[in-house]
């Protein structure tokens, strides 16, 4: 649950610093959620796509990942394809046949071309922005993220706060794991009721309490070792040559989509 | 919950990221180092309990317990719910870099409005405390939901038919954090009452 | 619940002299029979058992288990031996269905509930879970209710009794163990021993036909130790006891397994003697 | 660091044969003088020492500690028994000033920083905390960095080593443990046993004068095991263990004291023999 699978690897992205990563994957980011237009976010979809091609990314893991982003999306094509004006392609109800309590009138949904054409535009832009994301964040492990995060400029106490939940999520994790394991072999099979949900908060309760007592023992280990309220980062190597220039080539590549949906409606393209 | 990439319009995203970033920095600057290492363990133990799914019906919802986390850490409950949409993103791709502001907005303002409402029925001796943490659960993913689905509203016409069903399918969710908050502050309460003293911030 | 029987092929009960004494000598003067094996050919079906197991824990590239066969029949009191991470819990682990093996075989008696052949479904280890019961290394894993009494009927709830039946079956566990008005206190604030003693009860309360037990005697003191050995005696008939406490282990077991190389052998009865002087003789210890 | 040198009225260091060996005799066949005593009256002043303590916990109505004395000497390497409970952890939380007595004193080089006439701060145990290195019981309370190199260098940057100092400090402890490389690794994703040992080398890092080692071998592999033993053998010539390993012990300790009724004892040379006959002598085990 809490691994890491796109972070192993040797590809060129793996290899980038992550600072510049992080700075380009921002970029694309920003630019790609900018997009109006179904071609340039088509174009979009394709770089993110490239980007995670070039990082040799497992591809069942990588569709399973998309599928869980698209749950939203999915919601989204629920409603959208009915909720704006303009040439119908496909109409439910009204049903004449049936009683009006059954289907009242505003059952009758009429999906329009500016509907599908909305609810395609954010499948691309959201699966676009998600495979850069991916190809450029998710190569780095949480822990070099944090210390980019860090070297970029954001205040320190965010990217400790950052590392350090990063490094207690999996003792806690654990914890967890080993409570629903317990309960489990005790024969806890979770059903709508007061029992399950009395469960499930003495366990988080008790995940809680447990941390609590944690926090305390890892105050005292800092002390111990002359903790006096001030945290030192050790200075981290620099990067390989030639991440910046992957960063600013990335970077380009977002802003020329961007560039190309604002002056497609001037130029008169279709 | 988390409203995906692509979805917002800038204007909706950029006022997120301002809000989200204010609130962050004032966390921040409200979180001292001793204490930093405590909220980490705290961030990461609700993290953790936010991975549980409860059934709901036929359905499942996972626990958000964000208004808990605003009673426990105060204002430094938006540095830590930034820093937990983060990991999120980043382990599971839910949300991402340009909605983190919106979703940070959405999910931490109302715990940190659940510190000013609920704290002094929480960790005082009061005979209020079950219903203070029912309400404290129901309003606070309650609130999240209503700034989620007006962030969706915003950002144009075409999203108000979707923003009110989500609203709309919150209702059990925020019973069932309600109940579920309830009952953990009354294990807290019976097991480490000390805990719900606890304070993250020097001044609040 | 009845005492301990002694199955017919086992071996001669370690009625071994007490830690606490000095020069004490315990074992076998002769040389004899296997107390138990594991290709058993009884009539009755083992209440649960494993065969053939492969195992490797995943991002491993060593497997822990390498064709390992247990099998735990009624009335037998096995003691499970073996160095830190030869994969003596994880062989328990499987057996509860907490894990799934790589190939082999987990049955209840004698029907197979992990196979080549069939998917294998959480709800099918269900069975299993009410007839055996599982003691943790770690109480504070086992406890998660705020008090004593929730913790003990959490197991008798879950198996669908009533609030009132599994308060009363709580209760008279609590009192069989001897923890009788331990029911209110809080179970985070118990002392280690005494959570190791609650964690028992709860397992108790379910009522299982036979219990595993992982490490039982890590961070108890004497006298909770000596508790555990007599609860032992008079309320479980059958189990396997994971432990390096080799006095615990002759107390509370009457045949003993190994597992070696990924594999479950016999453990060999070699007679052997260790003259073991040191200081510290009047501070009670454990040769474990 | 040089290695141990036998304080002068210590007692014979414990060259007892290895765990594997069999039929291994080791002990002293004359009872000698006691090897540790905390009214020692050596000119210089001990390193760290408690004096009289009496503390009990807030919310307990028991005392832990009554009138418990103790002192840290160089070139002491002593193992404290006693069983769990007993207050062994809460003796060396009070040492190090992360708890504080009801009454009684504690002292640094003769100093005293917890007295009945002074107000105590936490500032006053940092020169102590500096010469005393003290080892968790659970290696994840102390290795809180996201990497094994900032958990090293964690010590040394606190007592205000450069960055660059501070790398160089943490690599050269790492690799003269035989964990070179290791830096980059990310804390989480080690072994127990490797958790221990870069817990070890985080507070070797900050070259304390000597170790407080709180119950080192819980849970770890013989491999690790042994490899602590040289490790301790090579790199600290003062240290005080709490253990339940006899055997470890006994490879590590030349003194022995326990707590007991809330006041430290020395633990009675007194030569006990166990004839120890069982089975499974095949398997590897401690007598610990």
């Amino acid at each position: 649950m809490l691994d890491e699978p796109f972070s192993r690897g040797a590809s060129r992205l793996h290899l980038a610093d992550p600072r510049c990563k992080l700075v380009a994957a921002l970029a694309f980011a920003v630019c790609a959620a900018l997009l109006r237009s179904p071609g340039p976010a088509a174009l979009a979809l394709l770089t993110g796509a490239a980007l995670c091609l070039w990082a040799r990314l497992p591809l069942p893991r990588l569709l399973r990942r998309l599928a869980a982003v698209n749950v939203f999306v999915a919601f989204l094509w629920l409603f959208l394809p009915f909720s704006l004006p303009g040439a119908p392609l496909l109409r439910i109800g009204p049903f004449p046949g049936l009683p009006d309590w059954l289907a009242p009138n505003w059952l009758s949904l009429t999906a329009t071309d500016a509907g599908v054409a909305q609810a395609l535009l954010v499948t691309l832009k959201s699966n676009a922005i998600v495979l850069a994301f991916i190809a450029l964040a998710g190569t780095s492990d949480i822990t070099a993220v944090g210390h980019a995060v860090a070297r970029l400029g954001l205040p320190d106490k965010l990217a400790l706060l950052l590392l350090f939940t990063w490094r207690q999520l999996h003792v806690v994790a654990q914890e967890y794991h080993r409570l629903r394991t317990a309960a489990k072999v005790r024969g806890f099979t979770p059903g709508t009721d007061l029992h399950t949900y009395r469960t499930y908060a003495n366990m988080a309760g008790m995940v809680l309490v447990r941390s609590f007592d944690r926090a305390e023992r890892v105050g005292q280990a800092m002390r111990l070792r002359g903790f006096a309220g001030r945290f030192h980062m050790l200075a981290e190597p620099a990067g390989r040559p030639g991440d910046r220039l992957l960063a600013a080539v990335i970077i380009l590549c977002a802003a020329a989509l961007l560039a190309a949906d604002i002056l497609q409606p001037l130029a008169g393209l279709p | 919950m988390h409203i995906s990439e692509g979805v917002l319009s800038p204007a909706v995203l950029g006022a997120g990221a301002a809000l989200a970033a204010l609130g962050v920095a004032t966390g921040l600057k409200r979180l001292d180092y001793d204490r930093l290492m405590t909220v980490a363990i705290l961030s990461s133990a609700f993290f953790v309990a936010s991975l549980i799914h409860v059934p709901i019906g036929p359905a499942s919802a996972h626990l958000v317990l964000n208004g808990l986390l605003g009673v426990m850490l105060g204002w430094a409950a938006v540095p830590a719910i930034f820093v937990a949409l983060a990991l999120q993103a980043l382990l599971f791709q839910f949300g991402g870099l340009t909605v983190l502001g919106v979703n940070t907005f959405t999910m931490a303002l109302p715990p940190v409005l659940c510190f000013y409402a609920f704290r002094p029925m929480l960790s005082g001796p009061s005979r209020l405390r079950g219903g203070a943490a029912f309400a404290c659960g129901f309003l606070s993913v309650g609130a999240s939901a209503l700034l989620t689905a007006a962030a969706l509203a915003l950002s144009g016409e075409e999203f108000s038919a979707a923003a009110r069903a989500l609203l709309l399918a919150h209702v059990p969710v925020m019973f069932a954090e309600g109940v579920v908050t309830a009952l953990v502050v009354s294990f807290i309460a019976r097991v480490r009452p000390e805990m719900l003293a606890f304070t993250s911030t020097a001044h609040g | 619940m009845s005492t301990a029987t002694t199955p017919p092929n086992s071996g001669q009960p370690h009625n071994c002299a007490h830690a606490h004494a000095h020069d004490h000598a315990h074992g076998h003067g002769h040389p004899h029979p296997h107390p138990h094996s594991h290709s058993d050919d009884d009539a009755t079906p083992p209440l649960a058992a494993v065969q053939d197991i492969h195992f490797t824990y995943s991002g491993s590239a060593e497997p822990v288990l390498r064709g390992a066969s247990l099998a735990l029949r009624p009335g037998r009191r096995i003691g499970l031996l073996g160095h830190n991470g030869s994969g003596k819990s994880t062989l328990l682990h499987l057996l509860m269905g907490l894990l799934r093996p790589q190939s082999g075989r987990v049955l209840h008696r004698g029907v197979p509930l992990v196979s080549e052949t069939r998917k294998t479904r959480e709800a099918d280890f269900v069975p299993l879970r009410r007839e055996v019961g599982f003691l943790f290394q770690n109480s504070d894993d086992q406890l998660f209710c705020p008090t004593v009494l929730e913790d003990v009927a959490f197991g008798p709830l879950n198996h669908g009794a009533s609030p009132a039946e599994a308060r009363a079956v709580a209760e008279a566990t609590l009192e069989r163990l001897g923890f009788a008005g331990f029911g209110s206190r809080v179970t985070h604030r118990l002392s280690g021993g005494e959570k190791k003693m609650i964690a028992l009860a709860a397992v108790l309360a379910m009522q299982p036909q036979a219990l595993l037990l992982d490490e039982p005697t890590n961070d108890l003191d004497p006298h909770t130790r000596d508790r555990l050995i007599a609860i032992l005696a008079a309320h479980s008939p059958t189990h396997l006891i994971i432990s390096h406490d080799w006095d615990f282990l002759a107390h509370t077991c009457d045949s003993f397994l190994t597992v070696q190389d990924g594999a479950v052998r016999t453990a060999t009865h070699t007679p052997h003697t260790h003259v073991h002087t040191h200081t510290g003789g009047d501070v009670h210890h454990h040769h474990g």
